[in-house]
Order: C-alpha cells, then structure tokens, then sequence
C-alpha cells in the first residue's frame, strides 16, 4: 500500500469540512498545506470566527451588570454559550466554569486544594497523585502545590508500551492521597488510561480526581456525570475554538464549599472594605470581566462538532489513525512511541526517525508544507522515560484527510535521503 | 411605548405605596442581596394560626428599584393571611410568570390572574432580562424566611 | 445651551472614527444607539476584528514551540503584539505579561506577595493598603491576601468631594506596608489621584507600589517609567481590544526574583517528575496556551490608538465631559458623585437623580436609545461612601459626540417626567 | 530548495563530524537548556596563557539538532587559542549574523568571513526564528561559561 486512493470506512466527508476553514487552503513553501498539528491547537472554521466578529459588530457590551440593550444581548449569548458547553459535557450549567486554558482550570484546582479547610485542605501529611505521562500543565500546579504545603508529589510510572502501570496502584494511591489528576489522552503517546479503575481507587481511600481532558474533549464524547470524576478540565483552541478560553467543570456542592481563587468584580455578592461574600458558582470562580466573545466562540465550535456528531469525529480519526500506523510501517528506521494499535490510542503519533533530531525533521516536513510539531511535547517526563530528547508528532482533527498522511510519509523519505 | 408593558400603572402604583413595608416583629429575618445591582432587602415573617402554619405578617426594609419595590409590595398583599404551603405554591407560579420571557404560559390568563392577582403586572418584565432578578428578589428572601420560620416553629413543637 | 450645534474645540473628527466601528451604526428599541457605557468595556473597530479573523484565517497554530510555517508566523504576530503594547506603555518587551484581564493582574501580584521570600513576603506583621475608591477587582485580593496572611488592610478615604483623603498619608502607609495598590483614575467618580505623592511615600518606608491603570490606559498616555511604580496593570476590552487579555506590566529584576504563579506549559525552563525550574520573564507568568488571537487584537487596538494620538483622544474626552458637566446641570435633581470640573476628572460622570432608582433611569434611557450603566459600578465602598444605593454612570470615549450628550440630557428629562 | 540555505553543506559536516565534542577538564562547567525544544548542552572552558585569560579548550556534551552541534563545533574552531576577549566579540558578531533575519548587515561579507570562517554558513538559518535559539545555545554556554572561568581566576589571583 502506498496511497490513500481506496476510501477508507468511517471516513467523514472531508471535502465539504475542509470548505469550512479558510487556512487549510493555504500553500506553505509553494506547497499545499498538510496541517497536522491539531493536537497542539486545532484550526477553526467559519462559523466560529464569524460568530465572534459578528458579536463584536453587532452586540457587545460588558455582560451582567447592565439593563441596556447591548449589555442584555452580550448577557444572553455568553450565558448561552455556557448552555451550549453544559450540554456537550451533560453538565448542569452552574457547574461550568470559563477559565482562560485549560492550564488555569488546572492551577484553580491546586490553589483552592492549598487554602481549602478539612477535608479537602492539602498539608504535609498528604499525598497528591499525579502520572508520567501528564503535560507540564498537569505536573507543575501539583509540584508547586506539593512545595508550598510539605505535600508528597507521587506518580504512575509508564511501562515500555506507553501504557500507565498500574500494577502498584494500591501503594500509589493509598489513603493518605487527598487528589489524582490524570490526562485522560495523552497527547505524546495518544495513551488513554483506564479511567474507572483509576477513578474508583481514588473514591476508595476518600481523594477527589481532576481528569485532564484537553486531548479527549475535542475528539469524542464527554460525559462528565458518566465519567463520576469531580473535576474536568480542557481547553477552547484544541477544539476548533478561540484562545484565551479553558473550562473547569466541577461538582457543585463541591465548588460550593471549596474557597475563591482569583478576587474581583463578578465573583462576588456583596463587598465592603472590611470584607466581602462571594457569588454562587459558577460565578465565584469568574474574577473580572470574563473572556465573553472567547466563549461564544467557544459555542459556536460545540455546535459544529456537534452537527458532525463527536462518535463520527472519533471514527474518523480511528480509521485515519489505522491508515498512519499501517503507512508509517514503510518508513525505515521510524520508531514509534507509545501503543501500537488505533484501539488502543488517539490520533496523536509520536516518533522518532533514526538519529536525525526532531528538529531537523520538522523542518524538512515543512519545506514540503507538512505541518508536525516537534520537541517534548510540554511532557518532557515522557521523552526522559523512553530516554529520546524530542519527538515528531503528527496528529489528526476531524478534517484531516489520508492524503495529508501520505504527504507525511512522502515527506519522511525525503527527510531520510535529506540527511543520509 | 414599549417601556409601558414594564412599568404598568399597577406597579408604578405599588412602587410610589407599598404595601406593607417597614420591619416589624417576626419569627425569622432574612437579608437578600440582588449582587448584580446591589438591590437588597431585609424581610420578616410571622407565623401564627391554629397550627402555626399561617403567614400572619411579612414586613420588610429594601432599597431597589420600582420593579423590586412593587413586587415586594405585591408580595406583601398575595401571602399575608395565608398559609406558608399557599404562599409557596403562589412564588412558584410568580416565577413561572417571570421566567416566561414573555412566552405563552399553560395556564389561562384567568387562572393567572385568579393566583396572581396584581401580580399579573409583571408580565411585561419577563421581558428584560436583568430585571427579572430585581422582581424575584423579594420572593426568594420569602421562601428563605418562610423555611426559616417553619424549621423554628417545628424545633418550639418538638422542644 | 440646549445642543450641540458649534462645534467644540479639541473633538476630534468622530465621523471619520465612527465609520470604523460597525456596533456605533445600531438602532436600539428604533432609536439611534448612544453608547455611552465604554467605562465597562468599549466597542472595537473594524482593524481590531479584522486582525483577528485574519489571524484565525491565515496563520493561527500554538505558539513558541513549532518549527512549521505557521507555527512561526503565529509567534511572530503574537510577540510583535508584545513589542507594540511594550512601546505604547514605554516598557522593555520583557515585562509586559499577558494575562487574562486586570483583575488577574492584579491577583497575579496578591498571589506572588503570598509566597515570595522576603523582603516582598507578606506576613501577619505586614500592612496593605488601598483606598475606599477601587472596584471590587482592586480590593478583593487584597482582602484575600490579608486573611491569608494575617496581614492588616488599610486604605485611604474619600472626602465629600470625590478626592482621596491624603492628610493622614503617614499613618496609612507606615514602614509596615508592603504594598500599596491604587487606581490611576476611579471608574465611578472620575477622580485622579496625586500618583506621585502616594509612590513617593510608598517608596520611602520601601513598600512596593501597583497601580491599577484600566481606567487610564485607554485614555491617556501611559509611560511606566516615568510613572516610578512596580506594577501597573490594564485590560484590554476597555480600550478598544478584545475579551479575554490584560497587562501586567512589572520591574524586570522584580519579576526575577519573585516566584512563579500559575504552572504549566510554556512558563517552564525544565521539568522532572521531581522538580522543575522556570523560564524567564516574561513567560514563567505566563503558563499555558496564551490569549494569542486576542493579543493579537490588543496590538491592532494599540496602533489604532497611536494612529489618532493618546493625547488628542484625552483632549476629546475632556471637551466633551466639560460639554456634559455644563449640559447635566439643565437637568433638575441630579446629583454629580465625584469632582465636579473636567480638570479634575476623566471622562465618567455617575451621579443619581431624585430618588428615581439607577435602574429605571436605565432602563427609561436605554428605551430612547441610550445605553448608561447603572448600579455600584464594582465599587460598592464608594457608593456606600455617598450613602447612595446606586448611581447612574455615562462615559465616553474616542468615539463618543456632542450629540450623544444632547440625547441623554433629553433621555434624562423623559425619566424624569415618566416617574413624576 | 530553501532548505539548502539552512542547511548547507558546511553545517551538515560539522553535524556529522562535530570538532571538540566530548567532556574534557575544564575550569568551569555550564547546562544550558533551550526550553522551547529541549535542547541541551554541558560546556567547560580551562583557561591558560600567561595571563590565565586564553581559552586553552572548549569542551562538550550536547544533545539537539543539526543546526546546535554544528554551532556548537564551529564555535569550537573559533575560539580555541583565542583570548576570552576575543571569543566574546566573536559571540557578538555571530550574534549579530542570527538576529539579521536574513538581511545586510553592516559589516560586508569579506568582513564576516574573515571574523566567522564556517560560521557564515548559518546566515540562512537566521531566517528561521526558531532556529536562530538552537544556533545560539552553544555561545550562550560559552559566555557564561568563560565569565565563571575569569571570575574563578580572579578569586585564585586574589587569595
Ligand atoms: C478601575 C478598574 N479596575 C479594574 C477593573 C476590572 O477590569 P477587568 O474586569 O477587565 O478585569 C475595571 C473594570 O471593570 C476598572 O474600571
Ligand atoms: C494533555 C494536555 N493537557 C494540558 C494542555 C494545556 O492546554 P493549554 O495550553 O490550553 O492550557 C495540553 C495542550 O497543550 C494538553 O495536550
């Protein structure tokens, strides 16, 4: 096999989603544009950058406080984006938090666990528990937090694989643990852990659990109340959204005893100089004027997904992921890292191509208009595991297509004769 | 104008003559805050009848505008004499009448203003938004109160 | 004077500026719209959406760490936004900080005062002060920090007239403060505050300084060195910019030497599971997937800004609030809160009328087109201060005419007939 | 091909055969990381000459791209036997080629050549910003590297 020209089954009809995104139409070096760095931040379509423009030219104004038209207009639709996002995740709204990334909704977390009273309070005798194979943004906020309270930082160690080892989770997560916050994707090795297990352990000896969900959120389904987590976090622009916005989702009676985190205008009920009440939740963990276009953005992008149906966006993947796995075979001397079936990851591959450094290979992809992202992936604990300095990572959205893995496999072999 | 559907004769009335307002004795004070406009209200309820389950008074101090003002005034004429399962039963149907965003509701316009009486002037403010919370506020510090009331009747019983 | 038939001296050309945003051309309940709420966020021109769908439709991809084409252009556009809000603030690129809004700017600092080491270490000896005329955002995390701390918060009271009581500056701030916060120029009463004197006796018992500039970096030059404090903080949807992005503006050895906030992505130097050392500034404040589109915009806003001049957009805003302060006067039963000549004040005017609620001033104005803010205006010690519930709040910006003014006095005659 | 302006046939040499690479004495040891790609370098400078300020080697452990081990091996050439001085000045001018984004500089070609030998081979990859931080990392590690050598030196001249 060396070209995509059969259909593969459970393909979408990329031809009509690629219509939707102005920058996939671009050349790069004179070449068409192979995005394949979804996993780091997706591209959007029209209807998202449409939808915000539109707010701005027609309806924006600072949202709650007002009784004037615009002010009621703004209010209406960034609170109908949290409606939109509450559905996506079958979440009440008042548990649906806009943050500006997923990093924040992370670091919210971890503050509120340093300041919270018993029994959620994190001291010198507890434990906090995290994996190998998180992002910086799941592993620093748990150092800090862990610096700051005597806390003990402990974690699953990845197998050869790129599965979590579980064999000890017993003596990982014992009754002294008070968080495990764990990727539900990895977006180096595509690992997706047994959640329940995990999950169930953690309910066991009384330690809440943080699920990171930015590599999960935007290619499959997301039930929180099925997942029985107590937060989950992700991210706005990894699933065809803008910057500048993150959620945290958290249980309610929980956020409602937990502290604030950031002080300010919004998240509060009634401020004197002397002191101050805060606001219900959602709103008591929304310091400032809140990222209002960002979340109707965000909303248009949960109703384009949703018109594709997460189920199809996820067999999409898992049929272009089958196609890499089985291409990238012909490429001599590529090493991939983490599992080797579809079944068992995402669309995120990650590898190494001989001795020639990532670096070098990103470049030479890019001179051929193939996008990769190259480096430690902001994991840099996993490439310590495997004991590679970098990878190169491909990695698929919903309108990628098996050609783009055919530029990339053509791509390498140019890589190889660049460098032989 | 458009504005007349909000500010109705009934409520402008209310607003410039409420009804029952200033703080006199009761068995339980709440204190509710609208956060979004700094509208607040202090309310008492007494309870008082056969079976200590009659709303015997409801007096309140509030600082709000006309829309939080007359509903407090409504209020006031709507549960006072009745009992607290009734009042509560009459919050409820003054939410749904607030919540309708100027939509049909189920129930016919007689049987509304059979419930609501006065209350049935609010109607047009179901229509703005932001001034729903300004009509309610009166009605959730009840519902506060009330419970209240109900829980330290019952504890005096049990006693 | 009844209108505003001659034209003021110092306006600028507002029919050229109007036609460059799309919002100012709305009808609202039939009515021609006058925006005269631009205190709580401001409209943006046609550059500043445009810079950002162009963004989104031509070169977005995650920041800093790609080798890709687009990967490269994002960064570029993103960190030359950086170098432009560094040249409008007249600050070296390294200490101009992204955050999400001033209120996190703000908190941002509380947070490090919490954890730094000494001399910055805020402990329960330690004073903090403020003053009784800052929104919630400048006075929550203080409150926060303090019952963290146990340290004691002091602040400076208003007198009658809407100026800072400074007589007792030697008590207020005494060699216990830390820090001393404050704003540049009041969201409610216009006021602007001796800066100098406040940072002088700040610096001398060597407290810190943060002055919270949203209410003056939309509307006047702002030059951080000249100013001599350690922190200044902005926000960018007040000053033509997108939701979802603030400033932090901070001394750079300061910066150093104090300890990271947020963890995660892109704020780190190098991460083990064991520990991890940061990046400097300005990106060890700046974890996770940054606000790009949104700084992005901020840089459009910011050359639109310089286009017409800081110093020509305060010259129109003083003509116009002298314009207004004579116009309000017509109007009987008003009551200005705050300074009552344009010399002393920016370009906000609150004030009640009779004993008609703020709200239904609101509400009558908004039904003839004109969109004021009502309530405490996230300042509720100032109200309180007044012994007023509420006030009733018109600002104006670049954008703002004679003929906006003209609509509201005659919008406040119809209130006033209404609830006669 | 653009890529052939980056990666010239000089910079694939000193890739593939790296001059001084390896970890010998020295007389102070630096790591310097690029966190952008995780690139990494363990540099030590030893000192000697008469006056203790010529750079006697300049030994290494890296780990990273073409474009760092080949900067990292001319550096080698250009510094070894050459004062602290001069090798820093020769930083600045290397420094000044990787920040020109690809356009004239003030100095001419012969100039360049003359002070930077295979070292004007990566004027193509100063049209790469984000290859210009791999280029850099080795002469980072040198200046800080060399100034702990000097100070050391000092201190041992002092005592
Ligand atoms: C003086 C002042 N400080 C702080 C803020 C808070 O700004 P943001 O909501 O963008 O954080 C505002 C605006 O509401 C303000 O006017
Ligand atoms: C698994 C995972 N967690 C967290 C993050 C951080 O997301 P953000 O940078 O949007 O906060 C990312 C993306 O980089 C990720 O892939």
């Amino acid at each position: 096999m060396t070209s995509s020209t059969g259909v593969l089954p459970g393909l979408l009809d990329t031809d009509a989603i690629r219509k939707d995104f102005p920058i996939l139409d671009r050349e790069v070096n004179g070449r068409k544009l192979a995005f394949l760095d979804s996993a780091a931040s997706s591209q959007r379509p029209r209807q998202v950058i449409d939808a915000m423009s539109q707010y701005y030219e027609r309806h924006h104004a600072n949202v709650h406080r007002g009784v004037h038209t615009l002010a009621e207009e703004a209010t209406a639709l960034y609170e109908g984006a949290r409606d939109k996002i509450a559905a996506f995740i079958n979440a009440p709204r008042e548990e649906v938090i806009f943050t500006k990334n997923v990093s924040e909704s992370i670091n919210l977390v971890a503050n509120l666990l340093g300041t919270a009273d018993e029994p959620y309070r994190v001291g010198p005798d507890d434990e906090i528990v995290i994996t190998e194979m998180e992002h910086h943004s799941n592993i620093v906020p748990w150092q800090l937090l862990a610096q700051r309270t005597g806390a003990t930082l402990k974690w699953f160690r990845l197998d050869d694989e790129g599965h979590l080892d579980l064999s000890d989770i017993e003596s990982v997560i014992t009754d002294k643990a008070k968080i495990v916050a764990f990727s539900v994707a990895s977006n180096v090795l595509g690992t997706r852990p047994p959640l329940e297990q995990i999950i169930r352990r953690a309910h066991d000896v009384g330690a809440l659990t943080l699920l990171d969900a930015a590599q999960l959120a935007p290619h499959a389904p997301l039930d929180v109340q099925a997942l029985g987590a107590d937060f989950v976090g992700f991210t706005g622009h990894k699933m065809l959204g803008p910057t500048g916005i993150g959620i945290l989702w958290g249980r309610q009676e929980l956020l409602q005893d937990l502290p604030p985190f950031l002080g300010g205008g919004e998240m509060i009920e009634t401020v004197t100089m002397e002191q101050s009440t805060f606001a219900p939740v959602p709103y008591k963990y929304e310091a400032g004027t809140p990222p209002i276009a960002e979340a109707i953005g965000l909303g248009a992008a949960v109703d384009y997904l949703q018109s594709i149906g997460m189920e199809r966006i996820a067999e999409h993947e898992h049929a272009l992921t089958a196609y890499a796995l089985e291409r990238l075979k012909e490429v001599e001397d590529l090493r991939l890292i983490g599992p080797t079936t579809a079944e068992e990851r995402g669309a995120v591959l990650s590898f190494t191509l001989g001795d020639i450094h990532p670096h070098d290979v990103g470049q030479v992809l890019d001179e051929q208009g193939v996008a990769v992202r190259v480096g430690h992936h902001c994991a840099r604990p996993v490439c310590l595991r495997y004991g590679i300095p970098a990878t190169t990572r491909a990695s698929f959205y919903l309108y990628s297509t098996p050609a783009e893995v055919d530029a990339l496999v053509d791509g390498l072999q140019t890589v190889r004769r660049f460098f032989a | 104008m458009k504005l007349d559907s909000m500010y109705q004769d009934v409520i402008l009335d209310h607003y410039r003559n409420p009804h029952g307002k200033g703080l006199r004795d009761g068995d339980a004070e709440v204190h509710h805050v609208n956060p979004t406009c700094g509208d607040e209200i202090t309310l008492r309820v007494r309870l008082g009848g056969a079976d200590g389950q009659t709303i015997e008074d409801v007096s309140y101090a509030s600082q709000g505008c006309s829309i939080s003002q007359a509903s407090a005034s409504v209020l006031n004429d709507l549960v006072v004499g009745h009992t607290v399962a009734e009042a509560l039963a009459t919050g409820d149907v003054f939410l749904e009448l607030m919540q309708s965003r100027g939509h049909e509701l189920d129930r016919s316009d007689e049987e509304l203003e059979e419930i609501l009486d006065d209350g049935i002037a609010f109607a047009g403010v179901a229509k703005y938004p932001a001034r729903v919370k300004c009509a309610l506020l009166s009605w959730m510090a009840l519902k506060d109160a009330a419970s209240q009331a109900v829980q330290k009747e019952q504890e005096r019983k049990s006693a």
